[in-house]
């Protein structure tokens, strides 16, 4: 299945490149969703079961590919509202969906894959198609955003490729052949811990690029702040989960071996460094499409936090993924509808939005809700949990020093989004005022209200998939 | 053999750090192209001949030939300035590879693996940090790339410490390194040429905060 | 009932006796003992002029206040005879009363638009303040004493007995005295006899009443002295006391009570207004060192 | 179950409606659906509070677990109360409201919080689940932020609501630690996990944890030194908001602090000591600021920390009193504390109200601006003026009653116990009395500068008395002030219910007899007290009935005082004061200098500023700011950069062992030698 997938979104974006016809690009997509939600209620239905060698469908892929699924219906109906409203010549246009096309193919094979290489491929192939997304508006400051994040995440791919050469030392040495994550696991109590530890540390440092973290964090708030909304998205969701992806298959092998504490104090700082960054930037930031990148930095690194935390925390973290994941592309879409308004992203030169766009100023007030973890907010639940992790595992220092950043998050986050809900914009001529649709703010509504239901009621399957994601993980 | 020509190899880096034109640069990465070559000959001759030609051409064709002539188009169609413009003297330079090289060695020492070829290792550690401390310290955008391909270098002599055993790897590395590098260098060709007239990394530092 | 009676008799001669100590030790003849009394009598019978700025709060504030010590008056007890009202922790409704009434003084004075009533307004509301706390700490201190908490069952089981206990009962009949000096704006903090507005307190609250409820506000001032002279003859009461020894000695404590406020407004002047505050609060000083005296006597520390 | 049921469907449809109906109609709806709520969870509190608990749960999926929904009396009387001033809010809301009937979706907006906080405030008093609670907590908070912010195109009332958002958030997290706690022990969110846990463990412990619900109480009722978002939240909230803010809102900290003491097993003694302390500092301070304040809802804010502070003692000498095994503490305490949270929801919404309108009536807050008011606002006069007793605390009014419950416990405690809680409620009757005087003081400024005396400023011309729709709600809360006041034995009677809760724990008598007979008198008392006020007015009338009445201006020393500018103003009337204790104030003062022969007209202005809040809050925060910013370098647009952090994370997570190694070796061998 997944090679026809494969060939298929291929030939679509093939076709979307070449196509000019805007009726033609929209049946594209649609089709392409269609072949998307086919495969992805495919590879569920074949869960666990290899397809071409390389791709297994287990529990965390098929949770991230329905991730991906879900968020990428809104995504193509954002971007074909952002093409439409910017007018785009169908040759541009046509760059966009084949990038985003491939983007999202290369996403989803990145999560089936069972085979560490394979993934490192397809994650070099996200950066690849990314980055002709980045460059959609063709300016200088595109330009810049655009050959940043193509040279730091092909430094830290190579970087991932340098950790795979020990990590193949090791497995060399323990009797295993293959890269497989599987054979990697069952091989891991064997591997030389010298050759482990360096692998683990080059891949987690080559990983961060993508997931958003500390050190490498720095390429993904330009891309993110560059790219246009819709895709913005989607980097802001399923592209970081896809360096989650990275580092937890790794985690899982490094579970096995005696170094698990040594990867667990690295990831806890880089946790807490992430949302520290993360805090020095939303409190400095004069750009809001910026500040929420930022702001998944911050989730990222409370994500890492839990996960080196133990024990509930690990479930809490991948339910804080799913969760970030739908309720951050919201707030991007939304950033499109203002950047639509004002033609700016200066937080300086927004305000009033509570006039110019009722809904989407109440999609921003609910987000906000939502984003910084505000009980009833799904997020809340996870935060929870992390935070429960930490105190169990003793770390009260931690603790206080997390709670502490997240409250000056949550009071940057919010002094920025109400000073543009509601305080007179600076030199903002409101004659021409693009009047937007509320049906656009739907889908925003469906995600954040998903993140609420999923948080407090979470669907039996989703809970059973977690359990079986961190099933190798030791309790 | 492959000893010594891993020491030379170690020694281009060396050069890297006095050199301060460009043109000198582009030399070093077309002639460690063609250490790459020998070693990879010498390591690789027993597995298959298809991997085996995909190295040689890899190294010969791409990292000698098509990359250096590529970095010299660019310089000539985008008027680049011929010098390398360092932020810190070359003497500095020079001492810090050196400290880099030795830190590889040291670090290399406490490793306690028969199976690893140790000198592999030295000379990949020292290319990859060599490269980092080039990308760090030039101020143009074209060093980047030199500076990246100086890291690919490494880690391909760092694959061919593994590469025995693991010729699927070996080949990935190189499909890695065609195609970041191609791309990279598209772009650059294309684009920041046309808009900056100037390739100086403070053009490009306008996206903070 | 029968404090009421007595109080309301001595409130009648109290001032005339103050003005006569006076008046005899500055070597003059003076008014006859009944004078203020008369002059209160001839302000009821007037008719009255009220300020144009003022309201119908100026016109009640004197009444209540009044209506507030009348009310105080009700409850303080006769040695074994309780107060016509009567409860645990009566003497709180005491203090808040008589705060009443000075709410409604205060009030008044800010109501005319004056710039000298508001000024007297303000000295008095927080010279009252700081003197308010002297007395609480001292009815709790003899609650902790007795046990009780109640005037009248605080009055009727106090007895002094080792020499601590008597130190403490000088010093509570002191810090009486002195509040009620406070409370009636007498001497050492203000001068009734002052004709400059700017170092008046109390006079100068009250200067645009006029007539029926300047009377009230004058004779108020008496009840009130007759009031905390009460309180003080209550030390040297016990419900032992048949009541033919007890009037006598109630009406003896009001004399001695009343020459030496004479004494007191003789020979001392008038503390330098910024002066006041630390003084008032020095009582409260005293009434804590009272209040340790008693955990003495209690044994409570040793 | 039912009853709750019927309550969220009204909630969900009348926010709904409100979408949907025309401006004028919004204010109805709300007012409809608040006064069905009301009656709905009257239905539930009244039973209660009588003696039928009402207890139910259901199942709330795999996050909440069991929900279990309680009403005890403690809940109850927390409900009743803020029911009733919840109700008169929205109805002198939908009256206040009318002045921006032009502003359709911001009035959508905030009836529809007005019924979401009303909803989420009853919810806290019902649900008993820690998860539920923090869920329906942030939903007041989040509502209550939306009410506070209703004039938003102000950025002050922008900044006080994000303050005012983000203390409660930290609020929150004080008190999801403590939930954490428990939970991680003990597995369960329900209540009473915290009492089954609390009793397995050392009083240390439990202390600590009780600290931490303290402490997120605390910042929600604004005791010292977590009010600073009060005095910002307050003023700016319309009047209605600010009385519902600082009546019930701020409440739920009281409550939640009662029912955590009710929860939890430990040391009472050292619990109700660091209570007692916390908020004798609460109450001098709250008042001090409040004397010195120039805007009057400003002013009433800093109250509300006073009374908040007056309440906290009562909560303390229970606390105490349950350590000591004492009935009678512990009964004056804990239903001293309720009651009079009951009396300042009165007291101070009416003053919130009164403010509100004179506000639209004037167009400003600033006391100095006003003054006359009485000749032109009469009602509103009377009203503030009741209210002014009822919070200082004098009789015949509501204030009085439950300060004498408090008192008469504070004096029950200085004669029973140990030596050490003798000095500690020896201090807290010292604070409860300098509370009062300085609440007299301030409130003598108040009334009297705002409504008495000529105005200071010029003023609309139009000032009219109030609607008597806008005074109905009002004179409701007089009535009741008034009620409490000569009646006090009957409401002594029903929070005697709540506050048996406390003391049933330990203590065998169930009847708190005696202090209802006590406070017959005290009804008796402030009767005779009304009665004899009106004897003497007659007596007056009857005495100047043929005396001549003649008006003429004030006396002036011999000056004409027409011009209103020679009056007293705020400031100079609390000058004395002000100098007393000028070191425990921060006084922001803009003034410029005389120059020249002949000085032009100049200009000053006082600024009072909370010394506590630039100590505690400003400095850390301008601290950790500069800290936060030193650390702006690293996204500065490099690329170089970036790779570099890569490297040096990696180097460091090398090289850190080693050197640390190094580092212990080096001390190994400075031991050896």
């Amino acid at each position: 299945m997944i090679g026809y997938y494969l060939t298929s979104a291929f030939i679509i974006s093939i076709l979307l490149f070449f196509n000019k016809n805007l009726k033609v690009n929209y049946l594209l997509t649609i089709l392409f969703m269609i072949l998307q939600w086919g495969f992805t209620i495919y590879e569920y239905n074949h869960k666990n079961i290899t397809d071409l060698v390389y791709f297994t469908p287990d529990s965390l892929a098929i949770i991230f590919l329905v991730i991906l699924s879900i968020v990428c219906i809104p995504a193509f109906y954002h971007s074909h509202i952002f093409c439409n409203s910017t007018k785009e010549i169908p040759y541009n246009r046509g760059i966009y969906f084949a990038a985003m096309v491939i983007l999202l193919t290369s996403l989803s094979a990145a999560y089936l894959s069972n085979h560490i290489a394979i993934t490192w491929i397809f994650v070099e192939l996200t950066t690849l198609s990314s980055s002709a997304l980045i460059y959609h508006r063709r300016n200088s400051l595109s330009l810049e955003g655009t050959w940043k994040y193509i040279f730091v995440c092909s430094i830290s791919i190579t970087l991932v490729f340098i950790g795979i050469l020990f990590l193949s030392l090791a497995v060399q040495q323990s009797g295993g052949t293959d890269l497989f994550y599987k054979g990697l696991f069952s091989k891991a109590a064997g591997m030389n811990v010298f050759w482990v530890k360096l692998a683990f540390l080059f891949i987690f440092t080559g990983y961060t690029s993508k997931a958003g973290l500390v050190p490498m964090y720095t390429a993904g708030i330009d891309a993110k702040d560059k790219a246009p909304s819709p895709a913005a998205a989607l980097f802001g969701s399923v592209l970081m989960n896809i360096g989650f992806i990275g580092i937890f298959r790794f985690y899982e092998i490094i579970s096995a071996t005696s170094i698990l504490a040594w990867a667990n104090n690295i990831m806890l700082i880089t946790g807490v460094l992430s949302v520290f960054v993360a805090t020095v930037y939303m409190l400095h930031v004069k750009n809001l499409k910026r500040m929420f990148a930022y702001s998944s930095v911050e989730h990222m690194g409370l994500i890492m936090i839990g996960l080196a935390s133990g024990g509930i925390g690990r479930y809490a973290a991948i339910l804080h993924l799913i969760l970030h994941s739908l309720a951050k592309p919201a707030l991007f879409f939304q950033m499109g509808q203002v950047s639509r308004i004002y033609n700016s992203k200066m937080i300086y030169e927004l305000g009033d939005y509570f006039k110019y766009n009722l809904t989407g100023a109440l999609v921003l007030l609910y987000a906000f809700f939502i984003v910084t973890a505000m009980p009833p907010s799904g997020m809340f639940v996870s935060e929870f949990l992390i935070f429960r992790s930490l105190f169990e595992s003793g770390n009260f220092y931690v603790l206080v020093i997390i709670l502490i950043l997240l409250t000056m998050i949550i009071w940057a986050f919010g002094k920025n989004i109400f000073k543009m809900l509601f305080i007179k914009p600076v030199g903002f001529n409101d004659l021409n005022v693009e009047k937007i649709s509320p049906v656009e703010s739907i889908s925003q509504f469906v995600l954040l209200t998903m993140v609420i239901y999923i948080g407090l009621n979470p669907p039996h399957e989703l809970v059973l998939l977690i359990n079986s994601a961190i099933s190798n993980l030791p309790h | 053999m492959t000893n010594i020509l891993l020491i030379i190899f170690t020694i281009s880096l060396i050069y890297l750090g006095v050199a301060n034109r460009l043109k000198s640069y582009i030399a070093v990465i077309s002639f460690q192209g063609i250490i790459l070559f020998g070693v990879a000959f010498i390591e690789l001759i027993e597995i298959n001949w298809l991997n085996l030609v995909l190295i040689l051409l890899e190294t010969i064709v791409f990292k000698t030939i098509v990359i250096p002539y590529f970095l010299n188009y660019i310089i000539k169609k985008n008027k680049i300035t011929r010098e390398a413009e360092p932020f810190l003297p070359d003497f500095l330079s020079v001492v810090i590879i050196t400290v880099i090289i030795l830190g590889s060695f040291l670090l290399s020492n406490t490793i306690n693996d028969p199976k690893l070829k140790k000198i592999f290792f030295v000379v990949a550690l020292s290319a990859l940090f060599t490269g980092l401390y080039i990308i760090v310290s030039r101020r143009k955008i074209i060093t980047h790339v030199m500076g990246f391909l100086v890291i690919e270098n490494g880690v391909f002599v760092l694959s061919m410490a593994v590469g025995n055993e693991m010729p699927m790897l070996v080949n990935i590395g190189i499909l890695l390194d065609i195609f970041a590098s191609v791309f990279l260098l598209g772009i650059f060709v294309n684009k920041i040429g046309d808009v900056l007239k100037e390739g100086d990394v403070e053009h490009l530092s306008k996206l903070k905060d | 009932m029968l404090s009421l009676l007595l109080i309301i008799i001595a409130s009648l001669f109290f001032t005339g006796i103050i003005i006569r100590t006076k008046s005899i030790l500055s070597g003059r003849k003076g008014p006859g003992i009944f004078q203020p009394l008369k002059d209160i009598w001839r302000l009821f019978k007037k008719g009255a002029v009220y300020s144009n700025t003022s309201s119908f709060v100026f016109q009640i504030a004197p009444s209540i206040y009044f209506a507030s010590i009348l009310m105080a008056i009700l409850m303080i007890p006769l040695g074994g005879h309780q107060g016509i009202i009567s409860f645990k922790g009566d003497f709180i409704f005491f203090a808040y009363v008589l705060a009443l009434g000075k709410f409604f003084m205060i009030v008044s004075a800010l109501d005319t638009g004056s710039s000298f009533s508001g000024m007297g307004a303000s000295r008095e509301a927080l010279y009252s303040l700081l003197a308010e706390p002297a007395f609480f700490i001292l009815m709790s201190s003899f609650a902790l004493l007795t046990g009780y908490t109640s005037f009248h069952e605080i009055f009727s089981t106090l007895h002094f007995g080792t020499y601590i206990s008597y130190a403490i009962g000088a010093l509570a009949a002191f810090v009486l005295v002195i509040i009620a000096l406070i409370e009636n704006s007498r001497m050492p903090i203000d001068d009734p006899k002052t004709h400059l507005e700017l170092t008046m307190v109390h006079e100068v609250m009250i200067l645009d009443n006029s007539g029926f409820d300047l009377g009230l506000i004058l004779y108020g001032t008496n009840l009130k002295f007759a009031m905390y002279g009460g309180l003080i003859a209550n030390f040297f009461l016990t419900p032992s006391y048949e009541w033919y020894f007890s009037i006598p000695i109630f009406i003896g404590v009001q004399l001695l009570f009343a020459v030496i406020v004479g004494i007191l407004e003789s020979f001392m002047a008038r503390f330098r207004m910024n002066h006041n505050p630390q003084y008032i609060f020095m009582l409260t000083s005293i009434s804590l060192l009272i209040f340790l005296g008693v955990l003495l006597v209690l044994g409570k520390i040793a | 179950m039912s009853i709750i049921i019927c309550i969220i469907i009204v909630t969900i449809l009348s926010t709904l409606l409100l979408t949907l109906v025309k401006e004028s109609k919004k204010a109805y709806v709300a007012l409809f659906a608040v006064i069905i709520n009301v009656i709905l969870s009257s239905f539930i509190a009244i039973p209660a509070l009588i003696g039928s608990s009402f207890e139910q749960s259901f199942y709330g999926g795999t996050v909440f677990v069991n929900i279990p929904l309680r009403v005890d009396p403690l809940s109850a009387w927390f409900i009743l109360l803020m029911d009733i001033t919840v109700l008169t809010g929205i109805l002198y809301g939908s009256q206040y409201m009318k002045a921006y009937k032009n502003q359709s979706s911001n009035l959508t907006m905030h009836f529809a919080s007005y019924i979401l906080n009303h909803f989420a405030m009853i919810s806290i008093y019902i649900v008993q689940n820690s998860f539920a609670l923090l869920c329906v907590w942030e939903l007041m908070a989040i509502t209550s932020f939306l009410l506070i912010i209703f004039e938003h195109h102000k950025i002050d009332t922008l900044k006080a609501g994000i303050n005012y958002l983000i203390q409660s958030h930290i609020s929150i997290m004080f008190m999801t630690m403590g939930f954490i706690w428990v939970n991680s022990f003990t597995g369960s969110f329900d209540f009473n996990a915290i009492t089954t846990y609390t009793s397995t463990v050392s009083p240390a412990v439990s202390f600590l944890l009780f600290l931490c619900f303290f402490v997120a109480f605390a910042i929600k009722a604004g005791f010292v030194p977590f009010h600073t978002w009060l005095p910002y939240a307050h003023p700016t909230a319309p009047a209605h908001v600010s009385g519902v803010m600082s009546g019930v809102i701020i409440k739920l900290g009281i409550y939640g602090i009662l029912r955590i003491l009710l929860l939890i097993k430990g040391d009472y003694m050292a619990m109700g000591y660091f209570i007692l302390v916390i908020s004798v500092i609460t109450g001098i301070y709250g008042v001090i600021l409040a004397i010195v304040q120039h805007n009057i809802k400003k002013l009433l804010a800093y109250h509300s920390i006073e009374n908040i502070g007056i309440i906290g003692i009562g909560i303390g000498l229970g606390c105490i009193g349950l350590g000591l095994n004492n009935f009678y503490l512990s009964f004056a305490g804990f239903g001293g504390a309720m009651l009079h949270t009951l009396n300042h929801s009165l007291f101070k919404s009416l003053l919130f109200y009164c403010a509100g309108t004179i506000y639209q009536a004037t167009h400003t807050l600033n006391i100095e601006r006003l003054g006359g008011l009485i000749k032109k606002m009469p009602q509103t006069t009377i009203l503030f003026l009741i209210a002014a007793l009822a919070i200082c605390g004098l009789p015949p009014f509501n204030g009085f009653i439950s300060e004498f419950l408090i008192y008469s416990g504070l004096f029950k405690g200085v004669l029973s116990g140990q030596i050490s809680s003798t000095i500690f409620f020896i201090t807290a009757i010292l604070g409860l009395v300098i509370i009062g005087g300085l609440a007299m003081l301030c409130f003598t400024k108040a009334f009297g500068i705002i409504f008495l005396g000529n105005e200071r400023h010029h003023l609309p011309e139009n000032i009219k008395e109030a609607k008597p729709l806008m005074l109905f709600p009002k004179y409701i809360i007089v009535l009741f002030i008034l009620l409490i006041g000569v009646l006090p034995q009957f409401v002594v009677f029903l929070v005697s219910k709540p506050a048996l809760l406390f003391t049933g724990k330990n203590s065998i008598l169930t009847q708190p007899i005696e202090y209802i007979q006590t406070f017959q008198f005290v009804g008796i008392g402030a009767i005779t007290l009304i009665l004899l006020s009106l004897m003497i007015l007659w007596i007056k009338k009857l005495v100047t009935k043929p005396a001549i009445v003649s008006v003429s201006p004030t006396w002036g020393c011999g000056y004409k005082t027409e011009s209103p500018k020679l009056q007293y103003t705020a400031n100079s009337f609390v000058r004395p004061f002000r100098k007393l204790i000028s070191p425990i104030l921060q006084m922001n003062k803009k003034e410029n200098k005389i120059e020249g022969v002949f000085p032009k007209q100049i200009h000053s202005e006082t600024h009072p500023y909370d010394k506590l809040e630039a100590v505690l809050i400003d400095t850390p925060l301008m601290y950790l700011k500069g800290f936060l910013g030193k650390f702006k370098f690293l996204q500065n647009g490099k690329a170089q950069f970036y790779i570099l952090y890569g490297m040096i994370f990696i180097f460091l997570i090398i090289t850190l062992p080693v050197l640390v190694g190094a580092i212990f070796y080096v001390i190994e061998l400075i031991k050896q030698i």
